[in-house]
Order: C-alpha cells, then sequence, then structure tokens
C-alpha cells in the first residue's frame, strides 16, 4: 500500500481488478467474435429446425413411413437421408451419403428421447419425440464411419447403432428412382 | 459455536456417506463399460447404477453438504445463534426421508432413468417425489439462510454482511430462482404421469423447463467452494483477501449470469430457433466473467501471502506458499482443474462446434473436472478446516490429507484426459457395454482402461477421505481454534446497499429471465408440442 | 467448543491476524504484477486453446447447420 | 495506515446509485447485444446467402418456421400403405384401461375358447398362450388382423367381426388371466450364450437385449407382448416369419430386423429359455 490515502489505494485496487475485466473482455470477445464470423460467413449454426410431427402417427404415411427412410437424391441435386430413432436401432441401420456435396439429415422418434452423432464428423442432433431434427452437412472424410444413440433411450441404448458410409462421388450413384443404399461390405 | 454442530455433523455425514457410495458405484461402471469387464452386469445394473450415481453426487453430497456448510457459515461469520433451529432439524429429516423415498425405487430398478429424467421415460412417482422433498428441504435452509442474514442486518445497521454469510445467502437466493425449471418440469408433468394421471408428456416444454435448473445448479454446487476460495483460502495461506468488493461483485454476478444460460445444454435440441440459442451462448460467456474475476482475485491474495512469506520476483510467491497447510493445496490444485474443465466448458460453449462434442466423452470428461475436480476438493478442504470446529479435535498429522487432496486430482487428471480424446472420436455417453470388436470402437479400449486406472485411484483417495475424517472424531482435544475468515487488504466499512442485499439484484433477475427463456417457454404454451406417449420404467 | 472471531470487524486490530501491516504496505507495492501474469497466461492459454480447436478440428469436421 | 473512518464517505443509498445504473446498463447490453446479433444480423445475413427474404430468415431463426435460416428446406414425396395402423394415443389407453372383462369373457366363450382356450392355456402348438399376456399386445395384434396389416386364415375373418371396444374387452380379459408360473428350470442350467442375448443382447450385430423391451417395467415400446411360458413352436414359427418378412406388422421393423440377425439354434434357444417361464 502506498503512502497515499488508504481511500486511494483501495480505489487503485479497484482499477486493477477492472483492467484485468477489461483483458477479461477482450478474451471473450475473441471467442464471441469467432462464433459469429463463422456463422456469418460459413452458416455455421447449431442445427435447429423447428419443425413439429406427431410421434404416434410417424409410422402411418408420410415422410417418415417405412418405405420412405434412407437416402434420396431429390430432381434437383439435393441430398436428403431420412431415418427414424426408435428404441433400440435406427431405420434404415447403414446410410449412404456422398462425400463433400451438402448433405440434409432428417431424424424422427416415434416413441422417446434419442440423441445421435456420426464419429469424425459434426453431425450430432437430439432427436426429440414431437419434432423433425434436421442437420446440414458436407462429409469432408470417406470410409465406414459409425452413428451411434448418444442420448440415454432405455435399457438398450448401449446396442442402437447404425453405419454411414460416406462414399466417394464416383461410388455414389443414384438408382432410377433417386434413392442410394449402403455398398455390400 | 452455539451448538450447530450436530446439526453440520448431521448434514455433513449424509453428504459424505452418498459421496462414498456413489464413487464405489463410479468405478464400478468404468470397470465394466471396460474391455476389462465385457459382459459383467447387465444394462438393468448398469443403467441403475447410473441413476444412482448422478442422484447421490448431484443431488445428495451437494445439496446437504451446502445446507450444513450454510449453517456453519451463518453461526460463525456472523457470530449469532441460527434463528429456528428446530426448522433446520425438521427439514434436515424431510431431507433425509425425501432421500430414502428416491432411493429405494433406484435399488428396485424401478427408476432407471438417470438423474436428469429423460420423459417420456418415467420412473416411479416415489423417485420424484423423493427429490422434490429434498428440494423443499433446501427451501426451507434458504428461508433460514436470508431470516439471519435479515436480522443480522437489524441488528448492524449500515455494517457490511460479511463476505462468507453474503454469498451463502446470494446462493440460497439463486437457489430460489434455480428449482422453479425443475419444479415446474416434475410437479406439472412427470409427477401426473408418473402416477397414471396423464398418459402422454411435452417433451419439448419437460426439457426447456429442466434446462433451466440444469445450468444454474452447477452455480449452487459451486458457490460453496468460491466461498471457500474468498474467505477461507487467504487466511490459511497467511495472507490477506486482495479486494473484498470484487468478492462482492463476483457473488452478484454469478446470480445474475447463471440463471438465463440453461439452454446451452440444448444447442443440438429440435424444439428452439438458432436466435435463442445463440442469445443463451452469448449470456454464457458473460457466466465465465465471475470466474474469470475470481482467478485474478485470489491469485493476487496468494501473491500476497506468498510475498509475506518472502517470495521474491514476478512468479516467486508461488514456492513461498504453504503448500502443507490442505485449505491452501486444495486451492492450488482446484484452480488447476478449474483450467482445464473451463476449457472443456468453453468448447461445449461454441454455439455450432457443440456438434463436435456434445452427449460424448468430453462433456462427462468437463463436469468430472470443474464438479467432481476442483468443487468436491474444495468441499474436501472445507471439511478438513471446520471438522476441528465441529468435533473439538484437531487432525494429529496433516500428511494423510494431503495425500487425499493429491491422490484426487492425480486420479482425476488421470481419469478426465482420456476422456478429452475419446469424446473428439465420437465416444458417446451411458454405455453399458462397447461394442470392442468394431475397428472404431476398439481403438478407445486403451484409453478406458487408463480412465479405469484414474477411477480406482479416486475411489482409493473417497475410502481415505472419510477414513480422515472419522479417524478425526477420536483425535486429540484441539487447544485454540484460530480465526478462520480471512480479512480483506480493506476491510469495508461502508458498502452500497446494492453490495449488501439482494432486492436490486432480484430484478435484473426477473428482467433477465423473461428476456432469455420467456420466448422459448411460450411457444410451448402458445401451441403446446405433438406429445408423446409416456414409457414407465417402474 | 470455543467461539470463534467474528469476521466483519469495523477495524482489523478487532480480529487476531498474524499479517504485519508494514510488511503489507510494502508487498501491496509489487503485487497484483505475479497474478496478472500468471493468471493472464492461464486465460490466454485457454482461449488460444479455444480458437485452434475450433480452426484446427472443428472446422476441418464440415459444416453444420 | 490512518485508522479513522474518514467523514467524507458519503451515505450508502447515494453510492448506490452509480451501482444500479451501470450494473442494469451492463446486463441490458449484453443481453440487447445478443437479442439484435441472434435474432436480426445472423439470420439476416445467412438468409440472403440461401435465397430467404429476411422475414423467412427470422421466423425460421425464431422457431416459428421450419428449417434453418441458411439452408432451402427440403421437398418430400409421400409413399404407399404403413406397417400397422395402430395409434398409441390417450385415448386407446383409456378404452384399454376401462375394458370390461365380463363381457370379454362372454366373447371368449363365444369365438376364442376352441384354440386359444378359456383360461388363456391355448389347445396346439400352433396357437399361442394368452394367459397373463399384455392387453397393448393382444389389442394390436387383433387390430393388425382386422386392418388386414397381419394375416392368418382364422384370425383375419374373427377380427374383423370384433369391432374396438370388444377387442379391448377381449383383451383385458385374458391380460388377468394368471400364468401358471412353473418352477423355471434354474438360470444356470439354460446355455449362457442364450441368457446373456436376453440380458445384454449382442453389441457386435447390434442386437439389443430381450429384456429390454419384453420384460415387464422396461420401458420399451407398447406394444410389446409378454414371451414368458408362451408355446415353444408358436415363438420359433414367428421368429422364421419375421426374418423372411412374410409377417411385417412390426413398426419400423425392429423384430424383423432382430429375427434376420438371429440363427436358428438361437431362435430355439430363445424359445426353450422363455417356455421354461424366465421372465
Amino acid at each position: 500500500m502506498s503512502d497515499t490515502h488508504p481511500e486511494a489505494h483501495e480505489r487503485w485496487i479497484l482499477q486493477t481488478e477492472l483492467l484485468w475485466a477489461f483483458g477479461v473482455g477482450v478474451f471473450i470477445a475473441a471467442a464471441l467474435g469467432m462464433i459469429l464470423f463463422t456463422a456469418l460467413t460459413m452458416n455455421v449454426n447449431p442445427p435447429s429446425n423447428v419443425e413439429r410431427i406427431n410421434p404416434k402417427t410417424l409410422h402411418l404415411a408420410g415422410e417418415f413411413a417405412e418405405h420412405n427412410l434412407g437416402t434420396a437424391v431429390g430432381s434437383d441435386g439435393r441430398v436428403t437421408v431420412r431415418a427414424i430413432a426408435t428404441q433400440f436401432m435406427f431405420l434404415p441401420h447403414c446410410i449412404a451419403v456422398p462425400a463433400n456435396r451438402p448433405v440434409t439429415l432428417r431424424f424422427a422418434s416415434p416413441d422417446v428421447i434419442h440423441g445421435l452423432l456420426i464419429t469424425g464428423t459434426n453431425v450430432n442432433t437430439m432427436v426429440v419425440p414431437g419434432f423433425v431434427a434436421q442437420v446440414h452437412t458436407e462429409f469432408t472424410q470417406t470410409g465406414d464411419l459409425l452413428m451411434p444413440c448418444h442420448e440415454y433411450c432405455g435399457l438398450g441404448h448401449s446396442e442402437m447403432w447404425a453405419t454411414v458410409q460416406a462414399l466417394p462421388d464416383n461410388e455414389f450413384k443414384p438408382g432410377p428412382d433417386g434413392r442410394v443404399s449402403c455398398a455390400k461390405r | 459455536m452455539r451448538n450447530v454442530e450436530r446439526l453440520c455433523l448431521a448434514h455433513f455425514w449424509v453428504a459424505f456417506a452418498a459421496f462414498l457410495v456413489a464413487a464405489v458405484l463410479g468405478t464400478w461402471q468404468m470397470w465394466v463399460r471396460s474391455p476389462l469387464g465385457a459382459n459383467v452386469g447387465t444394462p438393468g445394473h448398469y443403467f441403475m447404477s447410473v441413476t444412482a450415481h448422478g442422484v447421490s453426487m448431484a443431488y445428495v453430497l451437494t445439496t446437504f453438504f451446502i445446507m450444513g456448510f450454510g449453517y456453519f457459515v451463518a453461526v460463525t461469520a456472523l457470530d449469532r445463534p441460527l434463528p429456528g433451529k428446530p426448522l433446520a432439524w425438521a427439514a434436515y429429516w424431510l431431507g433425509l426421508l425425501g432421500v430414502v423415498l428416491a432411493v429405494i425405487p433406484i435399488a428396485t430398478g424401478h427408476a432407471s432413468v438417470l438423474f436428469t429424467f429423460y420423459p417420456p421415460l418415467t420412473g416411479s412417482p416415489w423417485f420424484y417425489i423423493g427429490l422434490v422433498l429434498v428440494v423443499a428441504a433446501s427451501w426451507v435452509w434458504c428461508v433460514l439462510m436470508m431470516v439471519a442474514m435479515t436480522q443480522w442486518k437489524r441488528e448492524n445497521p449500515g455494517k457490511p454482511v460479511p463476505l462468507a454469510m453474503f454469498a451463502t445467502v446470494a446462493n440460497a437466493v439463486m437457489w430460489l430462482w434455480t428449482t422453479v425449471g425443475v419444479a415446474a418440469e416434475l410437479l406439472f408433468q412427470v409427477i401426473p404421469a408418473a402416477l397414471g394421471l396423464v398418459q402422454t408428456i411435452d417433451v419439448g416444454l419437460a426439457r426447456t423447463l429442466f434446462s433451466w435448473t440444469l445450468h444454474a445448479i452447477v452455480y449452487f454446487w459451486l458457490i460453496p467452494a468460491y466461498i471457500a476460495f474468498y474467505t477461507l483460502v487467504p487466511r490459511a495461506a497467511g495472507g490477506r483477501l486482495y479486494s473484498d468488493t470484487m468478492g462482492r461483485l463476483t457473488f452478484i454476478l454469478f446470480l445474475i449470469y447463471s440463471l438465463p444460460v440453461g439452454m446451452h445444454h440444448l444447442l443440438m435440441d429440435p424444439e428452439h430457433g438458432n436466435a435463442t440459442k445463440f442469445i443463451q451462448v452469448l449470456l454464457t460467456a458473460f457466466v465465465s466473467v465471475p470466474t474469470l474475476l475470481t482467478i485474478f482475485t485470489i491469485t493476487a491474495s496468494f501473491e500476497i501471502a506468498g510475498r509475506l512469506r518472502g517470495g521474491k520476483g514476478v512468479l516467486g510467491w508461488i514456492g513461498a506458499l504453504p503448500w502443507e497447510r490442505p485449505m491452501v493445496l486444495a486451492a492450488g490444485l482446484a484452480f488447476v482443474m478449474l483450467g482445464f474443465g473451463g476449457f472443456g466448458g468453453i468448447v461445449n460453449m461454441g454455439y455450432g462446434m457443440n456438434a463436435m462434442v456434445h452427449n460424448t466423452a468430453w462433456v462427462t470428461a468437463h463436469f468430472h473436472l470443474i464438479f467432481g475436480g476442483s468443487v468436491v476438493i474444495m468441499y474436501f478442504a472445507i471439511a478438513y478446516e471446520i471438522w476441528p470446529r465441529l468435533t473439538g479435535r484437531e487432525h494429529i498429522s496433516l500428511m494423510p490429507l494431503r495425500l487425499q487432496l493429491w491422490l484426487w486430482f492425480i486420479g482425476m487428471i488421470v481419469m478426465t484426459f482420456p476422456w478429452h480424446w475419446l469424446g473428439l472420436q465420437g465416444q458417446w455417453r451411458r454405455v453399458a457395454n462397447f461394442n470392442y470388436a468394431d475397428p472404431i470402437i476398439a481403438g478407445w479400449g486403451p484409453w478406458v482402461v487408463v480412465s479405469l486406472g484414474g477411477g480406482v485411484i479416486l475411489l482409493i483417495s473417497a475410502l481415505l477421505f472419510v477414513w480422515n475424517l472419522a479417524a478425526l472424531h477420536r483425535g486429540p482435544a484441539v487447544a485454540l481454534a484460530r480465526p478462520l475468515y480471512a480479512l480483506a487488504v480493506h476491510p469495508p466499512q461502508r458498502v452500497p446497499a446494492a453490495l449488501n442485499g439482494f432486492g436490486f439484484w432480484n430484478v435484473l433477475v426477473l428482467v433477465l429471465m423473461v428476456l432469455a427463456y420467456g420466448f422459448p417457454i411460450a411457444q410451448f404454451v402458445i401451441e403446446p408440442s405433438p406429445s408423446a406417449i409416456v414409457h414407465r420404467v417402474q | 467448543m470455543v467461539s470463534d472471531q467474528p469476521s466483519s470487524a469495523a477495524s482489523p486490530r478487532e480480529v487476531a491476524d498474524d499479517v504485519d501491516e508494514v510488511a503489507l504496505a510494502r508487498v501491496m507495492r509489487m503485487v497484483p504484477l505475479g497474478a496478472a501474469v500468471l493468471a493472464g497466461t492461464a486465460v490466454a492459454l485457454l482461449v488460444a486453446g479455444y480458437l485452434l480447436i475450433y480452426i484446427l478440428v472443428f472446422l476441418p469436421r464440415g459444416t453444420v447447420g | 495506515m490512518a485508522e479513522d473512518i474518514s467523514p467524507h464517505v458519503s451515505e450508502p443509498h447515494v453510492l448506490d446509485r452509480p451501482w444500479q445504473v451501470w450494473s442494469t446498463v451492463a446486463v441490458l447490453g449484453v443481453v440487447l447485444s445478443g437479442i439484435l446479433l441472434g435474432v436480426l444480423i445472423i439470420p439476416i445475413v445467412q438468409g440472403r446467402g440461401a435465397g430467404l427474404d429476411a422475414y423467412t430468415a427470422i421466423c425460421r431463426a425464431l422457431g416459428l418456421l421450419p428449417g434453418s435460416p441458411a439452408q432451402p428446406q427440403p421437398s418430400d414425396r409421400t409413399p404407399p400403405t404403413p406397417v400397422s395402423q395402430v395409434i398409441w394415443t390417450p385415448e386407446v389407453l383409456q378404452i384399454l384401461a376401462r375394458a370390461d372383462v365380463q363381457r370379454g369373457y362372454a366373447k371368449v366363450q363365444e369365438v376364442c375358447v376352441s384354440c386359444h382356450g378359456e383360461t388363456g392355456v391355448s389347445m396346439s402348438p400352433d396357437f399361442p398362450h394368452l394367459a397373463g399376456q399384455s392387453g397393448a399386445a393382444i389389442y394390436k395384434q387383433l387390430y393388425d388382423y382386422r386392418t388386414g396389416s397381419r394375416v392368418h386364415p382364422l384370425m383375419t375373418d374373427i377380427a374383423k367381426a370384433l369391432d374396438e371396444p370388444v377387442i379391448a374387452d377381449v383383451a383385458a380379459y385374458y391380460a388377468g388371466q394368471p400364468q401358471r408360473n412353473p418352477k423355471p428350470v434354474t438360470l444356470a442350467e439354460s446355455p449362457p450364450e442364450i441368457v446373456r442375448l436376453v440380458e445384454l443382447g449382442d453389441p457386435r450385430r447390434n442386437i439389443p437385449p430381450c429384456a429390454a423391451c419384453h420384460r415387464a417395467g422396461a420401458g420399451g415400446p407398447i406394444e410389446t407382448p409378454v414371451l414368458a411360458e408362451q408355446r415353444e413352436e408358436y415363438i420359433i414359427q414367428q421368429l422364421k416369419i419375421y426374418a423372411s418378412g412374410q409377417r411385417h406388422n412390426d413398426v419400423y421393423a425392429r423384430m424383423r430386423t432382430v429375427a434376420s440377425r438371429l440363427t436358428d439354434d438361437e431362435i430355439a434357444g430363445l424359445a426353450a429359455y422363455y417356455r421354461a417361464g424366465f421372465r
């Protein structure tokens, strides 16, 4: 404490704290700045798509009926994957996706909360009954990837996983109906 | 001590008994999911254990420790008897009844829904009612803390409330705000479903209400560790607290910023849009401010102590600190773990980057390091520091205490560092048995075994901790209790009312909660999401 | 149980403290420098690590939205 | 250090004003900048890149419209008939809960006794035992027979003759019939690989444990049937026609997937395990 009045020294201490707080503010701005920069320039968001769907009648008809699941290439060339996360398996069990091309993955759950990630990629979402989970991404690597259910959904949770085949362009060949299924390995 | 010793000891022993059981279960779980424990136990056993581990560590250890420590602070910091002591005992027995009510269905496999309840999975109603009783008991504690402070302020007009008590009441006020979310979810959604009164549940609303509690509750657990940082550690290190005002500001910032940020647990959920998620990420960035202020203020307090003991040069004071004292050692180790855990946290908070780590072992590593590491090691240090005052007996030697703290630190680092690596590889959470034949998972096996090693070290440390405390009941009678609470470089003479009470801050919290959680909850009230059929795990 | 002195004393003398005021005055001329250096580098490392993991691990795994 | 309390320190409430003003400004500033960035700037910039007007992008960011503010929403084509028409709604569950066992018993006497027996113990190997079966499971199978999602030479016509409340009554009646609880051969004697299939499933072949759905209170799908004490031949036959896909009224192919991954002796082993009365 310098010989000045304790009052002045206490104010000096508070000034050092404010200086530190300013430094902390710079660091927080750096972290938030990176988030803002990639959001504005590369559309990097957490996957969110507030699209409601009735989990109880999911299997009857519509987008998530059993026959409509899997990878489909639209007339405009957009690749859309539709899959179901249900107690204790994903349907389809193997999903084929193209590498280095924009892909939209859509999931729904007819029963409880599930969640999924694809190892080595940024595909990650919860699958909440009542909503369609949608992830827009691009697979930057090829090969067989693992897609486990990463949210507790009952006693069979540990056995609930599917395989994702990220195929290079020459192997990703849609059939006449635009559907692509996994290559038998 | 105005005979609250038995009340505090009763709370602490319930807390540490639950802690010991949960530590054993945690280690068993890590063995079962490792390559060494393949085909041991069934998923039923595993998820029963995960539920018990979560409930014991997150609800029983924390709530009872915080209540016990709060009663201790209210009596020693204010130096007056505890108001409504019979009420405190009633709350204790209510909480204990709640714990028993919750543990029975867990042990019989009727509540394997984990401690974060995944509706529409619904357990036995007694499980939820038990937890509500524990929360109700903590509400009584909050009222007693506020009454104690108000009475003290009436008896000492104009004088600043001691920092330890100010922080404890800040924690109580924040906890009352915090429990609104889970109370609404349990009372209006989950318990009616568990009782069979309703057949469906609005899952989107349930997750949003639970997220309201899910983050602020970790600050309810964390603030006692920060009370130790600000009011016990500077004295133990033989120095002064660098700034008392900054201490008050830190606990006020915790009260304000820990509440409106819960939705960063739902970044990967489909039921909220990007806008509300970005707002909550930005607010989450500001919840790191009080922690970063604390790091500076307490390191400065350490520097004062180190220099007073002859530390020279820019960092010479570090070596001069009395590391042989458990409170000082624990604070140092806690800061290291807070650093690594904090790093894990800002990565989780990274808006889009959360997709890289959500629900992977990275998240498990984050909260084991911050809660299991820096907060719980400070719980140990607080227990070691105040046990002599509660039992009237002194530790024979500090060596076993230091050994226990080191083991906890080493175990935590060995357990959680592999988890960070495995999390980035995609290892997902809550798996009873891995398919180690899969080429991707096979690579994880050795790292899981390394983290199992860390788990075993933690178990040894947990056993040693309870042994140290139990042994102290038979230690030699203590001669004279050293003064406990730290003194600031400038003890506060006058403090603005804003830094001496919470009236104004509650208004600010209300405004923040309306801005941050208003729309997300309103969207379910305006148009409920399609409900899901209840799946009973009973 | 030996009663404990309150920490809310108006003036420091009321609370026994083994800190000598003159030594404290001498020490306080240097104090927050060491803390600023240590805590500053720690926080800088944290944020640098955050930015590195964002650029080197997260972004190469493909965009997400 | 000066000892006196300096006189010019003003009263607390005067000191208070700046604290309240500055803290409100700071906190509201943080939140409003968050709202400005999150609700306006990011969605509008991202929307422009995806060809969305500002209003749509903001509504998508807030969650008032489905879709991401940064990507066009994929279109969709609807496919042909579903696998099963049963919908588990609160109303259906109420019908099951309020089923009248007496009326069910009367209909059982009239129709079901000849094959399934009065107490649910069936007369021949190719008719399943129904004693103690889950009410929801019987309800779903009868409903599937009625809608043609499942076909059987006898059951299709019988189910078509029953309307929904009576189905619930028959289901409730048989669900109420006590199982014989034969003293099961001890767990130790049943082959370990079968016990492991029931308790742990097989992570390698992505088969979840049978107990994860079929054990009471496991929290699995609502329509999961009870397998304990079921006829061995019936379980084997059903697993085989699931594997071949001839029977396909299991929602999202849960049983078709599992059955197609089981070997024949595993199927036989599981059938013997459950006939022995294990839960």
